[in-house]
């Protein structure tokens, strides 16, 4: 990519660093970061003006393998270094990308302050549901009864949902993904990217070593269908193989249920339709984590707010119109000043 | 209300001053009572009076104790003279007592046969309960070795702002200014600049400011009229010999404030200040909250780490990033300054320290974190650690700490204290013009690039701003390659980084000015040697015996690490080595380690500074002893 | 409170200590603690069962004026002693106390995960939108536009609500107080204290130093009724002064509403009934923030689930009865052994 | 598959097996060939045959490289004998290397006329390009140097395990027994304790084991009946002359563990281990999970700070509290820990040291964690630091940081590292009875109470336990009054307190056993110290040495701070010290500091441990040159 003449149009192949890819084979992070590359090709990102920040973790390594700048940080702080960034040059187009253990354990602090101060840059988190590069510990995202290195018996901790947490945390954009899913994942990260704010991105992800087929029950051919609904926003939350199922409100119990879709069509069958500015909606969607619900995936809330960039420029503008021009040596020569003569 | 108590034995004569070299003065009162105001603007009069002068305030560490307890005594002390003036004083001579727990408090540190002007308005029986008196100490002997001027300052106040019809509330607040209108009277000082400050300060409700001034002009008043005690003349202070210039009283943390950002703009890069609040850190955040307009971005993270972690962000950007916090807070950056320093980005960490460990004191100044700078980080890790003197001195230090980190691309930290931080004195404004610029140059060339080639002769490795063509790259905290700056597991390679990070920082030693002597031979029986805030009590102390006769030298330290290339040899010139610091033997430890020379400790670890005779009493000791 | 004789039963003073109280002279924390003073007394709390935990801050010092065990810790960090606190001793009875700095700027992960993993344990965050201690900044819950020593020109970030960010992280008893609300607080304290698992206040504090008033358009006795709601599980969301107004939830938008109750009822004006086990009322509940809205008061959330100390507890006593009885000695000499002789 | 490459010279007479007196055989392969289980195997199969031996495990960063790469080679290390063995060895004198990168990586450290074993079933093309061979090396004359094995061991393990029916995948999972097979008949090894080991890790598949059993007596078939090369007839090494008594092999993560239990109940305390995973740490985290049944319990924190603050709290309600990382983790805990030390809690902190600085080389060893661990905190902090210098050392050092953390109510740092946690080694099991217990006494007496009263003697504060009736009471980190335990803010009691917690520490220094000398002369000319996992190479150079008559001696030193009382004067008896360290120096730096002797430094800071000739060459440097 050193070349000083840009290419035409550069394709996911030239968003690809020379560097060897150190994942395991058949790991979930090599489909993700073709989905990148993609994405990168499709918005015709600027390598020269696109940065990676990761923490620590397989998925934080993530940075090597993308021809842009990247920086490869400490565990858990990564967003505090993308917000650094965004202050220094908010020009910059920012990705944050690191494991559930990355951003919800440890970093899970930075996650939530990124999210409520709106930093415009793209979160995503690689949940395989474990701590990947340490050999397989149970994590916050980790179900409960996991059995793991440290947690011999079963994990006791109750599980954190990403997604849930970070519209606690006042998220404005929040979207699922499969690592998997080739065909949606790119559409996905590019309305990411469209959103300006902090948008977050959960990509469900198997860590074939420590957690093999830990999504095997929404994502395998023969249930996926079923156990998956994809959130469009303005159409009706249907699912099923054929179409034939739907998630309705329940307005007695406030909760969401699956409905089946008669003849009559989703809007009889009172399905709902996504509607993705409403973020109680959101959170329920983005919530459903029983068996007879399927998983939300998609863009579930996007609902842009002024971001932390904009609410920054204004105050500096403000500043200056303040000032009146004073500089560094009006300011120190201001207040009582005195002459001690030779 | 008790009964007054005033001991008018003589009548003043303003014109029979009595001349003095140099005085102490203390303010007390409750928190509410607006000392650290007062102080404030005692200070300023004097300055411009063309007086030397140094301050120390001294606050509790509530918010806003009770009224009237011990704890809840705020302080302000202030040593002005005719001639150079290098602490805020050992015992005072003039103390302002506003209630009888300031009273309590302070009492034990005014000399015999000083001064002490009572608000015998406060010294109920309730006060005097809440301060721990059992009978008065106006009346029982207490103040017998002192000169007692007390005066009904809360009940003179009431009546002298009595035309502005204020709440009583809003009219016994005017009683500082009663009490400072005295004490300008005591020393000869003019109002004028106080008079303006209220006009400014109360612009929106003259009648405050004219409240105040009246009470004022009352106390000052008071003066020339009261009777007081025998030989009270008032007092005259020449102005000292003075460099001369433009002047102005400077905090260290405005100081410091504007160094930083004149670094910046010598650097030519925009400042990225990244902190979370803490005693006595904040206020930097707060002066540089408002120079935004300057190139400044200010960001008050979630918390220290988040804090380092974005200045190093801002680093990677192409600014110069920067954090602050005091001794807790700085622990917690330990692992990202490490990042900052294997990944070679420039950093400057300002640690204003104070009484520790862990929460410790958090609003008394100390010492102590000399060790966390050098050593404190996992593996070896060295960066650049700097020391400033002084509220002047920090100026040059901000500007010299990004000098350093831009240069060799290093993380440096700059230890500073509360007192620094807090106190004020005269500073002879520097001409900006004068100083040279060291702008940085982002290296734009592909042809042969890799992030970690470095200057042959700094070490320093390049610095690729993301947003520049062509010159794309990945860094981190994982060990790199000499020779390529990809990550590297290898052996030799890390054996070799290794050798070079610290050969980087050891080679700045050469980019430093040669350690000088500040007062005293450059050799001889005993160096005192210091560094940090301690530099005003060693430097009158040392002058004191030096003028006295003695055989010691005074030698101050702002480069910490790397040291002075000379230090060594000079310091085995002498015979003997005394390190005075507000810690229990920091420095100490790295220059026996350094230099393999016995050198003394001299440790006080109260949170107070040290005293200009307990440094003395150390020299004589080893001197004599 | 060292006599040796229990006194028959304790009044509210006796579980004050004798150190002197070090807040501002009308700051809203001394009301707390005596609506927490009033609570010790009335569930017969055991002094020396009991233990206040607190980070750093104002509402930290918390601790010194109880009488009973304290540990005053350091900044951000008490939800996690609290834990190492329960797990050494399951049957002490542990509150943590802190600031909105304290637990959700420094502290927002260890909140966090006190409240996904359950620990039983009382959270009070004393939330006076500023930083008391060190004078004044602005802090995660500060409304933006706050101007502060470290926002001179008032702050940018959006602000984060307490209540319902736990619920985000899956928070299972959520309840707002308010300091000067002396008759209310203790039963929602009591509540609080009765829930097994992580129990949430939120108490919203007056600093009369540097955020005077920041509550006054909700607390102020002219317009607190109208601007109140006081969740009551199984009543109608009802509020105003004369009771005649009520919340309903649009079906349509997913959004709560003000309706005023007419001639008919609550019933018929369609006025929610709060069901304090529904998670999704909670937070939409705790998210009320618009001027068109009032602010919730009262237990939000109720639903209890298991506790970290009963999770810990079973899995104890799997890990004794799978290890049949097996000593340090018996697994130091397991697997393979050799005798060299003499 | 590339031509079968063979060099079978001589036939090979098991009966005539050459002697040798210790051998350093290294196995290497692919991150997915199981080295690290056929090391483990083979080393309990050693220990069992009676020689001394020590380990030393080597594995790739990444969890799973991409195979047949370089950086994926995953290789273990043992070095056994008829003498004590000390270190896992420089060179080695055999290499098993599973495939080309394996060769590659490996190959320079083979002593020249080593043996290397070979699977030429894996020398095809692909991944000979992969290890970035151009040529074969089987072919190219790169091995004319050693005698070389080869075999088709891909091959024929798949033809041994044929009647089992495995998937071919499966079927190449048992080359890494086969290969442990052909290595158990060169040293005449049983294959017992294997094959007990396979029939139970697979006894849900036992066609598995069976497969597995077969390759392993394949492989040991084809030392008896194969041609091998000149000279090559196997070895014999007797059994080493080893302490009479029950042995085991352990790993330093276990024997720490159990340790640690041992030390809390001789303590009389449950035991509370909170930590956060991190490499190479998190093994002792998983050790402790599995011992919840004796009083454990563990706790997976959020984080570092996080697992210090539980442990605290753990020890704050009467537990010992204990928690765990290397470098990185270990600075977030720096300020927590200081809290421990401030309120004067007893807290165990293991740091698994690892290479630095910032993530650095996570799956290499250094000793580079000392300046933080004796300096890395704000304020004046000490506290008690140990080392371990071996796996079974482990155990000890374990009880002894548990009775110093709870005799003086002060954290305790254990450094360990990458290389002691995961090396085995021989370990004569000791008897669990022969341990005094040291009960700790919870204070319950609420007269006169409170809780900052100490011990005269140690100066150790009592132990108030919540849940106590009558003794309720607070503490935090505020510095707190000598004499009543309430928060102080008074200037001579903050000194007075600064001053009690170093003299605690400072005065454990009498209740530690005086420091010895390994080997040597108590006086002369040269004293090598050292600390943690380089004690077995300095023992086994100066043990040499000695033997050519050199005048050398060893120093180990498990107590970091505080030094044992007479080391001053042990060092100043010797003409030179010599410090070797795996890091840039900074035992050396304290040994300077506190005794201002000018230690020389060896420093290796390449991850891997020391060879016993690079000390030896330091030390004949300094007694000749
Ligand atoms: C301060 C610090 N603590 C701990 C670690 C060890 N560590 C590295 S990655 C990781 C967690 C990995 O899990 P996750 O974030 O889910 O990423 P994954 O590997 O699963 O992609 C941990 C605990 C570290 N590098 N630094
Ligand atoms: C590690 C650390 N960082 C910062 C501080 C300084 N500090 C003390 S309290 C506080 C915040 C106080 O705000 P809050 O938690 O809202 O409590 P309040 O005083 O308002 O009750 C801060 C920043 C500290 N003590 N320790
Ligand atoms: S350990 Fe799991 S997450 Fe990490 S690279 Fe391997 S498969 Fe992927
Ligand atoms: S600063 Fe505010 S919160 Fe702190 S004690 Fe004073 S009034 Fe209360
Ligand atoms: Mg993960
Ligand atoms: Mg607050």
């Amino acid at each position: 990519m050193n070349d000083l003449t840009p290419p035409e149009k550069r394709t996911a192949k030239d968003y690809a660093t020379d560097q060897e890819v150190r994942w395991c084979p058949g790991c979930g992070d090599y489909a993700i970061l073709r989905a990148v590359l993609n994405t990168l090709a499709d918005i015709e990102a600027d390598p020269a003006n696109t940065v990676f920040v990761s923490g620590i973790g397989c998925a934080a390594r993530f940075p090597y393998y993308v021809e842009t700048y990247g920086f490869h940080t400490i565990h858990g702080r990564a967003p505090a270094f993308a917000t650094g960034i965004k202050l220094a040059n908010p020009e910059l187009d920012v990705w944050v990308v690191g494991g559930d253990g990355d951003m919800l354990s440890i970093g899970g602090n930075h996650l939530m302050h990124v999210i409520r101060r709106n930093v415009d840059v793209q979160v995503l988190l690689f949940n395989n549901e474990i701590y990947g590069l340490t050999k397989g510990q149970a994590s916050p995202t980790s179900r409960a009864g996991t059995r793991s290195p440290s947690t011999p018996l079963g994990s006791v901790d109750n599980p954190v949902s990403a997604c849930v947490f970070v519209l606690g945390a006042g998220a404005r954009f929040v979207a699922r993904g499969i690592d998997s899913q080739q065909k949606d994942l790119p559409g996905i990260l590019k309305r990411a990217h469209a959103h300006k704010g902090a948008s977050f991105v959960e990509v469900l992800q198997n860590c074939i070593v420590y957690n093999d087929g830990v999504f095997a029950d929404i994502t395998e051919k023969a249930v996926a269908a079923d156990r998956q609904v994809v959130c469009r926003h303005g159409e009706p939350l249907v699912f099923g193989k054929d179409g034939d199922k739907g998630i309705r409100l329940n307005t007695e119990t406030l909760t969401l249920e699956a409905v089946d879709i008669g003849e009559d069509g989703p809007e009889a069958a009172g399905v709902l339709v996504h509607d993705e500015t409403n973020r109680i909606m959101a959170t329920m969607l983005a919530g459903m984590d029983d068996e007879s619900l399927p998983v939300a995936v998609g863009v579930i809330y996007c609902d842009p707010g002024k971001s932390y960039g904009d609410g920054m420029a204004e105050m500096k503008a403000e500043a200056v119109k303040r000032s009146e021009g004073a500089d560094l040596k009006s300011i120190m020569h201001a207040g009582h000043t005195w002459t001690v003569a030779d | 209300m008790t009964k007054v108590h005033q001991v008018l034995n003589a009548p003043a004569d303003a014109s029979s001053r009595d001349e003095l070299e140099s005085a102490v003065v203390r303010f007390a009162g409750d928190s509410g009572d607006g000392m650290q105001l007062t102080g404030g603007q005692f200070t300023e009069a004097t300055a411009l009076a063309g007086n030397d002068l140094a301050t120390f305030p001294d606050f509790p560490a509530e918010i806003r104790a009770p009224v009237g307890t011990t704890f809840g005594v705020s302080s302000f002390q202030i040593n002005f003279g005719a001639r150079r003036i290098m602490t805020s004083g050992d015992d005072f001579d003039v103390l302002v007592a506003m209630n009888p727990a300031a009273l309590k408090v302070e009492m034990p540190r005014l000399r015999k046969g000083g001064l002490v002007v009572i608000d015998t308005g406060t010294f109920n029986e309730r006060n005097l309960a809440k301060a721990g008196y059992d009978t008065s100490p106006l009346e029982d002997g207490t103040l017998d070795p002192f000169r007692v001027i007390s005066f009904d300052i809360s009940g003179m106040t009431q009546e002298a702002v009595k035309e502005f019809d204020l709440s009583k509330k809003d009219a016994l607040r005017c009683k500082n200014m009663w009490a400072l209108g005295f004490v300008y009277w005591l020393f000869a000082r003019p109002r004028k600049t106080t008079q303006e400050w209220l006009n400014a300060k109360f612009a929106k409700r003259p009648e405050i400011a004219n409240a105040n001034i009246a009470a004022m002009n009352a106390g000052h008043a008071m003066g020339e009229t009261a009777e007081l005690p025998a030989g009270v003349h008032g007092f005259h202070i020449a102005p000292a010999e003075i460099e001369p210039g433009l002047y102005r009283t400077v905090t260290g943390t405005e100081a410091l404030a504007w160094g930083l950002v004149k670094g910046a703009e010598l650097a030519a890069l925009e400042l990225m200040f990244a902190s979370y609040p803490i005693t006595p850190a904040s206020p930097l955040l707060h002066s540089l909250a408002k120079l935004q307009h300057l190139g400044v971005t200010t960001f008050q993270a979630e918390d220290e780490i988040a804090a380092a972690c974005a200045a190093i962000g801002a680093s990677y950007s192409g600014a110069i990033g920067m954090t602050s916090s005091s001794g807790p807070g700085i622990a917690l950056k330990g692992e990202a300054i490490g990042l900052a320093l294997s990944a070679e980005l420039p950093l400057i960490v300002v640690n204003s320290q104070r009484g520790g460990p862990s929460t410790g004191l958090p609003t008394k100044t100390e010492q102590s974190d000399l060790y966390q700078a050098v050593y404190g980080r996992n593996a070896d890790a060295p960066l650049v650690v700097l020391s400033t003197r002084s509220a002047s001195d920090c100026f040059e230090v901000g500007i010299e700490a990004v000098r350093l980190a831009t240069k060799y691309m290093t993380p440096v930290m700059l230890l500073t204290d509360g007192y620094i931080a807090n106190a004020a004195e005269p500073w002879r404004i520097p001409d900006l013009d004068s100083y040279e610029p060291f702008p940085v140059t982002f290296i734009t060339e592909p042809e042969g690039f890799h992030p970690f080639l470095r200057d042959p002769e700094t070490l320093a490795r390049v610095w690729p701003k993301p947003g520049t063509p062509d010159m794309m790259h990945r860094i981190g905290g994982i060990e790199r390659s000499y020779d390529t700056g990809h990550i590297s597991y290898e052996a030799d390679n890390h054996h070799k980084m290794t050798k070079v990070r610290a050969a980087k920082i050891d080679g700045i030693a050469r980019d430093i000015p040669a350690q000088d002597v500040e007062l005293g031979k450059t050799s001889g029986k005993l160096a005192v040697v210091g560094w940090g805030s301690t530099y005003g009590p060693i430097n009158r102390a040392v002058d004191n015996l030096i003028n006295r006769g003695k055989d010691v030298s005074h030698i101050h330290l702002r480069y910490i690490w790397p040291l002075p290339e000379n230090l060594g040899e000079l310091l085995n010139s002498y015979d003997t080595v005394l390190v005075p610091e507000m810690n229990n033997g920091q420095l100490v430890t790295l220059l026996k380690a350094e230099y393999l020379i016995d050198a003394k400790p001299l440790n006080k670890i109260s949170g107070q500074p040290f005293k200009i005779s307990e440094i003395e009493d150390a020299i004589l000791d080893i001197l004599e002893g």
